[in-house]
């Protein structure tokens, strides 16, 4: 059976109603193993003190920021290329979840810039491409939004989506170019510590492992969500063409 | 140029709207459809211009040899009768330009009010000049959704005329429209070709 | 071709066309600044050539729903793209007008309100070179926004949201090229950049907006 | 649990991430939930008049 | 007259209402400024309680659009005309959604946007006070400025033409309040100012408004 | 309260169209009016509604006495079919709004529809929620500009029955239309009033 039967809509649904109850219970206990480790059983970081364990949400939710956008784009070329409703349909799903993971490594890496730079924020060239990150999502969602038909929806925003990617990565060049950074970069990675890197980066793992498990329940949930929504416009455009 | 159309599907908002629309229209010819509100004139219309994809089914010798008459009129209201007709004269590449523009001038009697904006002409007004923008595409096939509306009977005599004229000179034409031209034409009926609401548990790629 | 880029010029200068509204609007915000963050000359040199160009891009920004929705209300659109033109040549003239009709004023009245922020004197030059290799490509990436939007009605705020992440590139250099030229530093590869992408979406974008404008029109 | 001086920080960031997770699961099952519904209603609607 | 807010409220808040969006411009605006002036904290501290004002002045002059526009189009301001409810009730209650869901979101927000841009710590409260006191006038202004436009098609440039330089009274008070707020001076007579332009406003334009809504209806 | 039109003249971008128009529209009756496109009677009626002023002439007992239906039919398209019949009610400050909203969905079988947003209803249902509309404002005269476009005939049936029980039940009614309504009333011909075109010389401070 081929992988693309999965993007019949019924066929995605009654699968996707099966898998779910085991996603989400993985990701419930995965995220909670990593965040609880990582908040409990590790010590402080020499340098940066209890702060350290802010790293076990920074790092997933801004890994799970960029990768959501990653499967948005995939999934909008599969829409454009094969038509498939679901794909259009799940890069839909996608966007609010990598936009909250979007805020939420912007909330916790200012929050944690405080004690670390003296400061909330800094036009440092990886805060502000996500910053920048952000606005694409806010567009890409707005856009969706306006839009009544679906699939032309779907269209414009998967032609957006690859519009923007390619803007992204050129406002990342551009940032780059036009402030150099403070952010921790592999030089003050933890990694260099070798002795303590195993300690941070165990539950770093888990806790990234439970966020991308957790962000695959809630696109694979909303997506069921979205194709309801869908068949529902469909069926109320069919009692009007009849009634 | 015959433009034939086999088993054509349109939809409107992903709907099937109409199926199975076969015809072919010869020079010379003149097709009326016809049908209730809403049956999907205007969509067929548009698809056979090219506005949107067919679902199914296939459409040949339309290829550049349409000029498409819509229910807006396109014009331009801060420029004169003339200049919106020059226009499109030029858009549609039309080698003498001056020529036909004063031609299509006469056919529908706008002679008179060639210099003004076309934000001064009344809404009938605005429609022969909605129409006299066919003639100067230089296109052979005309596709005219409800041309006559808001045209009082002189002017819808004055219409059918130009039709007959273009039709004689080998041209073609396809009209919507829910009244009487007086136009010889063979008419179709869309209403047989309905599309048949599906099963609603028919819950495939389409949703419907 | 020709023809349709002097129909919008035409439009353009006729009453009710809204050429100059974007020049009066650019003013109106290049004004507005020394009221908002004060008199004191230094700094209002230090910021000029950011709020030039920012006072530039937000004037584009809002002509662009005359760009394409107008000729989509009147039907205008319908029936251009039934004409013999390509659609990606319409967008291209369309992208054109808009340029000639509203970044290219902005680019010559530049200089002078550049003297109304205390501009430093080396900078004038680098502000209209750098406002005229970039607006083209405002102009360009405007107009993939306008075919994004064109059916919405008063879709002009979504139009900002969906265009101004997409200008930060072209902001960042232009605007570099003009601080670093009123500092009298050196400007090539903040200028090689700014071309570069005004090429680039030159080249590209005009596809994507005639895509987008065809599935619009079905 | 010791988080010294920083506890304030810490602590919040892991206030605001979890509501902001939670709130994300939250919204989302209450959205499919009420589709769920709404669709069901359109469903059994369509099948009785035909 | 509540339920015409409500309903305004109402149609905001769902789909395609364009709540939100004015917020999103004005993260995007206070966004774009420091890849205009450069990255350097120093002068984003100094002029950042004038670009918060700017952006939020412009924000809500983009949304004016939505106030009367859309009731115009479909009909319905023809019928509130008719109705028991007093034109100048009308526009009142038009200017008060107008700020719930534009103008007041900003304010909250405000605070955030001035992280951003490295506002001294006291400016945080003069800033939020200053656009609490100042917001209902930019409203009230605006729904003038949208009744003087509401029959022309995108008249949204002519409409900021028309009502920037009403704003400049307010702007000049508001930032003036928020700049001394960050700098530690003392903001009485500013705030005293902008309170006075704001009740004036509340009180006297309301009536302009339903005027000149009155000559546009016939 | 008697509805009474004492010689008035209306105007249309500050041209005299209609003048001398007298008539009294007393409870129990409706008047109908008729007249060729673009004689006036759109702005007889916005006229009478109070929506802009008379060139010359007298209404009297109109104060707070009219429902209006236009053309347009003010509906928002996001709020559905029993909100926005509540907005207006609550607007027009009746005191039983739930009760007078669901008589009026009734009225109009609307039933069925009223928790669909606007914005999905067809043309005929939407222009017969505009005309449901009338019903909640509790105003005695109801004044309608051909309230009957697009709507199919057994619709426009109900229509006239709901304007014979509201005439019964002591209200008044002006109505604008081209076609015959079934109803009783006395029928107005307004192209008797139009205004002569006046002396080009005439160049007073009206430029006409
Ligand atoms: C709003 C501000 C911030 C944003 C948007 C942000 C964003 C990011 C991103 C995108 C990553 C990359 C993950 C990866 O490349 O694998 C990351 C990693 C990281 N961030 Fe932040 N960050 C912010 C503030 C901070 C602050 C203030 C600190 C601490 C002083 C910090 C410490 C780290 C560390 C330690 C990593 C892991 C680096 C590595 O090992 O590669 N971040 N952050
Ligand atoms: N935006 C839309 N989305 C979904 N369906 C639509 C939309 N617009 C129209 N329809 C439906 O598509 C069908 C076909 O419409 P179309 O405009 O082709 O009809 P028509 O035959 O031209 O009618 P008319 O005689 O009124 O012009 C109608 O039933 C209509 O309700
Ligand atoms: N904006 C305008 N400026 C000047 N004259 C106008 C304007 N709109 C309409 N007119 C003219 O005013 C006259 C009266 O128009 P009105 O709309 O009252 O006619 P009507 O009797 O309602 O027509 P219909 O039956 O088409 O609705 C018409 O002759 C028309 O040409
Ligand atoms: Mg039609
Ligand atoms: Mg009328």
């Amino acid at each position: 059976m081929s992988f693309w039967e999965y993007a019949n809509p019924r066929k995605f649904l009654t699968t996707s109603e099966r898998v779910l109850p085991l996603v989400w219970g993985l990701a419930a206990i995965t995220t909670l193993v990593g965040l609880v480790w990582g908040f409990f059983f590790t010590p402080d970081d020499f340098r940066m003190g209890s702060t350290v364990k802010i790293i076990f949400l920074h790092v997933p939710s801004a890994l799970m920021a960029i990768n959501a956008w990653f499967m948005m784009l995939l999934a909008s070329i599969i829409w454009i290329v094969r038509r498939h409703h679901v794909s259009a349909l799940a890069a839909k799903a996608a966007a609010p979840v990598g936009a909250i993971m979007t805020v939420i490594a912007l909330v916790t890496g200012a929050i944690w810039g405080q004690p670390m730079w003296g400061t909330w924020w800094e036009w440092d060239p990886r805060l502000t491409s996500f910053l920048v990150l952000f606005l694409f999502y806010l567009g890409y969602i707005a856009l969706w939004e306006a839009i009544e038909d679906p699939d032309t929806a779907a269209d414009l925003t998967s032609i957006l989506c690859l519009v923007g990617s390619v803007f992204a990565v050129l406002s990342r060049y551009a940032v780059l170019f036009w402030n150099q950074g403070l952010h921790q970069g592999a030089s003050l990675s933890l990694d260099k510590e070798e002795n303590i890197a195993d300690v941070f980066s165990n539950p770093l793992y888990v806790c990234m492992v439970g966020f991308a498990l957790l962000f695959l329940a809630l696109v694979l949930y909303r997506t069921g969500t979205e194709i309801r929504l869908r068949r529902m416009k469909a069926l109320i455009a069919r009692e009007r063409l009849e009634g | 140029m015959t433009l034939t159309v086999t088993d054509l599907s349109v939809t409107r908002g992903a709907l099937p709207v109409l199926s199975g629309v076969s015809f072919a229209i010869v020079p010379g010819e003149a097709l009326i459809l016809r049908g209730p509100n809403g049956i999907g004139k205007t969509t067929l219309l548009r698809t056979v211009a090219g506005l949107q994809p067919a679902y199914a089914g296939s459409i040949a010798g339309a290829e550049d040899q349409i000029a498409y008459a819509a229910h807006a009129d396109g014009l331009k209201p801060t420029l004169s009768t003339r200049e919106n007709l020059k226009f499109w004269a030029q858009i549609f590449g039309v080698k003498d330009v001056t020529h036909r523009v004063s031609e299509a001038l006469a056919d529908f009697d706008l002679e008179t009010l060639a210099d003004r904006p076309a934000a001064n002409l009344s809404a009938g007004q605005k429609r022969r000049l909605g129409l006299a923008r066919l003639g100067v595409t230089g296109r052979p096939i005309w596709i005219m959704d409800e041309p006559t509306v808001s045209l009082d009977t002189s002017s819808v005599q004055r219409f059918a005329e130009v039709v007959q004229n273009h039709l004689q000179s080998g041209g073609s034409a396809m009209i919507a429209t829910h009244i009487d031209l007086g136009l010889s034409g063979t008419e179709l009926d869309l209403t047989s070709y309905k599309t048949a609401p599906q099963q609603l548990d028919d819950f495939d790629g389409a949703f419907l | 071709m020709i023809a349709l880029l002097y129909r919008d010029l035409q439009l353009a200068f006729r009453a009710g066309g809204g050429f100059g509204l974007g020049l009066a609007f650019f003013l109106i915000v290049v004004v507005l600044v020394p009221f908002a963050v004060g008199p004191q000359s230094e700094l209002l040199a230090r910021i000029a050539p950011g709020v030039l160009w920012i006072g530039a891009l937000l004037a584009c920004l809002l002509s662009l729903d005359r760009v394409l929705a107008l000729d989509w209300e009147d039907g205008s659109l319908d029936l251009l793209a039934t004409a013999p033109l390509p659609l990606e040549a319409i967008v291209t003239m369309k992208s054109c007008a808009h340029w000639i009709t509203t970044a290219l004023p902005l680019v010559v009245i530049s200089p002078l309100l550049g003297v109304l922020l205390h501009l430093p004197g080396g900078g004038y030059l680098w502000l209209v070179i750098s406002l005229l290799l970039g607006t083209p490509a405002l102009s360009v990436i405007g107009t993939f926004g306008a075919a994004l939007t064109v059916g919405l009605k008063r879709g002009g705020l979504l139009l900002s949201l969906l265009v101004l992440p997409l200008y930060v590139p072209t902001l960042i250099f232009g605007a570099e090229v003009a601080r670093r030229g009123a500092a009298g530093l050196a400007v090539e590869t903040p200028l090689l950049m700014l071309a570069g992408i005004s090429a680039a979406s030159l080249a590209v974008l005009p596809f994507a907006s005639a895509a987008v404008l065809r599935i619009n029109l079905r | 649990m010791e988080l010294g001086k920083y506890a304030d920080t810490v602590l919040s960031t892991y206030a605001v991430s979890l509501a902001l997770l939670i709130g994300l699961v939250v919204w989302t099952i209450l959205r499919g939930q009420k589709i769920r519904k709404e669709l069901r209603k359109i469903e059994e609607r369509g099948h009785i008049d035909g």
